[in-house]
């Protein structure tokens, strides 16, 4: 029998290890997996965090796992909390590099990343510094470059149903992210609103089927409802 | 210093009015300022409102109390939605503004240049930046409306003719809504098409860098 | 108030040319507008049709309005259907050109034309006759070649319930190609087998937003019913 | 000419069996004689079978009466589907192929030669061709298993040195089960593991162009 719920955030993310890649899905903290987040503090260091804002990374406790960010959406940030302080502190330091990505570039790179595709020619930031030191060439009179497929070690995302099978189900705009990381790392870790029975899921809407899935913790939905990131400035 | 002329909210619905004028369905509304828009909409008006988190069909903002953790606009804000809202996940959403099937787009912006250079990821002296989508925005959408304050706080002007700050893309703003006025990019230059109530054309030339064209038919901004 | 409802499949058609390229979803017929192939038949000649296999253009009464066929299953159907033999004759005297794509790139091509993405890279096909005179280079020792994005002037595609809006959702395996291909046409009319009020289609399963369609024309789905293309040889 | 050994539907649960062995739990079913596997696998063991139409959970194949219009295998057959299933476009369903999510596929071939080369998308004589998905399940799945008959119905070797079929892929059948044996493709040439019943490795060899090793375990199918 197909089972891959673990009974505890612990036992689903006890592999991420010392220099692990991770994505990590939500966007702006919307649909992110807080929990499996604020697990991963502490546990493993020297971490390439890979996600669309630091939104998604906001439970975190301690910035100083980080070695490496692949992120879209960084610096307006910085200054929403706290300990970002500190964060853009390693940043300015160079203890954490960062390799910004437009947002439509980076999910297009974690998708191929999760299909097989390993490369594809793109416009979006052509002549501007996210195309630099990059591959250029003209399609039909428009300038492109090169960007290449990312994967990652681990991706931890967020459902709001999911089976024992790892069929998933997402909600609202709480989706984001989170189906294209499940395809593009070796290990999918995902904490779920809700268990269902195998079959309750509508086939027609099974956002993720199981085959990209590998392990399903459920948390209690109230404990995702982190504070909002962000305010108007 | 306080800004002269319109609020942000005024701004939102003279972008707004705008968007009812050239009929558009299908617009996708920027990080920032523009997430107000839809509340300066008529309903009936059916204005597909696209938000690059995911989801078509973007109503107004609501109260923190009122809120779904599981639905928020581009800015994180808690939100409404219309009737045939649809949700889909980043990958479309993102098909849709690069792929041009959105119609036009309201983002806000750092600078803007006389040729419609738009720098609008990276503030002033930032080391790193936060692109987002605005990037995939300024490629794939044909009518890009920026909406700003036409001065920063110091009153230094944000209509230049060349963008002191990392660009976005170059030429892609088509119109400029600022608390002061409403211009077009042309290829003459910009042309200075309404100001805001109480304002004249001389003032909004003394804050902007490059010379406007004053429209024959400058008139006030009537919202 | 948007009104994407035709009443007719002539009225929604009424554009399609002689010199079209038009897509057409369904694979192997299952999920294929049959109704609006057939009423393309003797309306415009000189077409390029572009489907997944040739069991999406079974409707059609005439093949001889078809000047090219960018297609990933041919052959082993031509046997099937007694017209289809007319079709095997033009293939082979060249007054049909063929360009044959595995499914796979066949569908890439399809998605990244209506994404913006210019070209790709793909492993599928190198070193065989499909990669032929394409532009190769190796990626982490693999060797991939450069596919082309693809576009058509029209989509046919069908949908199981579809709204004024053009919020569209498909049933079980009549999906396929159908939601990609609405993304990559210039116009894009769908044969729907039921019209709901807007608002009826549960908004995190509208597998196509509105924003990807131009025209619905309501068919009975008795009328989709045609014979299953393949028998098993 | 009557073929000798297994029918299709032994050579499928022969199949099935290598599956079990396996453990797998993702195992894409090609066009033509391998969609009707599901009925030869107990349902227990949730193997989920992917169709590159865009499904995953399979069942077996139905009578055409019962058939719901919009459901099929990828070979277009009305089938059942297991609890569970998923349905999904055709970008997806080759993303899981091409991205080697799917650990197994079994798939018919014209010619399957002695290095694990693969002929299965253009039959003899043929001008144009069927490639569907088999180039994709070729180049993403790690686990090819090529069911076919052994000879053409002319007796002629379909399992040869080198294939005189274009081919789909290059050294991608890792276990070929025919309707007279089970073989491995290893880089010491075809391994004969077993022989249907009643038929000997001899015989075998015969109606195979490239030499056999012979299993030291060499053992009858048992099913």
């Amino acid at each position: 029998m197909i089972n891959k719920i673990y009974s505890s955030i612990d036992e689903a993310s006890y592999d991420i290890h010392d220099g692990s890649s991770v994505m990590i899905g939500g966007f702006g903290g919307i649909g992110s997996p807080h929990n499996l987040v604020q697990a991963m503090s502490g546990k493993a260091r020297e971490l390439t965090l890979i996600c669309g804002s630091i939104g998604a990374i906001m439970a975190l406790k301690d910035v100083s796992c980080i070695k490496r960010l692949i992120s879209g959406y960084v610096s307006t940030l910085l200054a929403v909390k706290e300990e970002w302080a500190r964060m853009a502190k390693m940043i300015d330091e160079g203890e954490i590099g960062v390799e910004l990505v437009p947002f439509g570039n980076f999910v297009e790179r974690i998708r191929t990343g999760g299909s097989g595709i390993p490369a594809f020619y793109t416009p979006v930031g052509a002549a501007t510094i996210f195309g630099k030191d990059k591959e250029t060439r003209i399609f039909e009179g428009r300038e492109c470059f090169l960007e290449r497929a990312l994967r990652a070690d681990f991706a931890l995302i967020r459902a709001h149903k999911a089976d024992r099978m790892g069929n998933l189900a997402y909600r609202k705009t709480a989706r984001n992210y989170n189906p294209i990381m499940a395809m593009a790392a070796d290990v999918t870790i995902v904490q779920a609103d809700e268990i269902v029975e195998v079959g309750e899921l509508e086939p027609d809407c099974t956002h993720t089927p199981g085959i990209f899935v590998d392990r399903v913790v459920h948390v209690e939905p109230a404990l995702t409802k982190f504070a909002r990131v962000r305010k108007r400035t | 210093m306080q800004q002269r002329g319109m609020t942000r909210e005024l701004m939102c619905m003279r972008a707004g009015q705008e968007l009812l004028d050239k009929g558009y369905t299908y617009v996708n509304l920027g990080i920032g300022i523009p997430t107000l828009l839809p509340e300066f909409v008529p309903q009936e008006a059916e204005i597909m409102f696209h938000g690059e988190n995911g989801v078509l069909g973007l109503g107004r903002v609501v109260e923190e109390s009122e809120w779904d953790f599981d639905l928020s606009n581009a800015s994180g804000e808690p939100v409404t939605t219309v009737p045939g809202v649809s949700y889909f996940d980043s990958s479309l959403a993102f098909a849709m503004l690069r792929g041009s099937h959105v119609e036009a787009s309201v983002v806000g912006a750092y600078e803007v240049s006389e040729k419609g250079d738009l720098a609008n990821w990276q503030g002033p002296g930032i080391r790193t930046g936060s692109p987002g989508g605005s990037l995939d925005i300024a490629v794939g959408v044909k009518h890009v409306i920026a909406i700003m304050m036409h001065t920063t706080d110091e009153g230094k002007p944000r209509i230049v003719k060349q963008c002191s700050l990392a660009i976005t893309a170059k030429g892609v703003i088509s119109t400029i809504i600022t608390n002061l006025a409403v211009m077009d990019v042309t290829s003459q230059g910009l042309i200075l098409r309404e100001v805001a109530q109480g304002i004249t054309a001389g003032e909004v030339q003394v804050v902007t860098e490059p010379k406007l064209i004053v429209s024959e038919q400058l008139k006030e901004i009537a919202l």
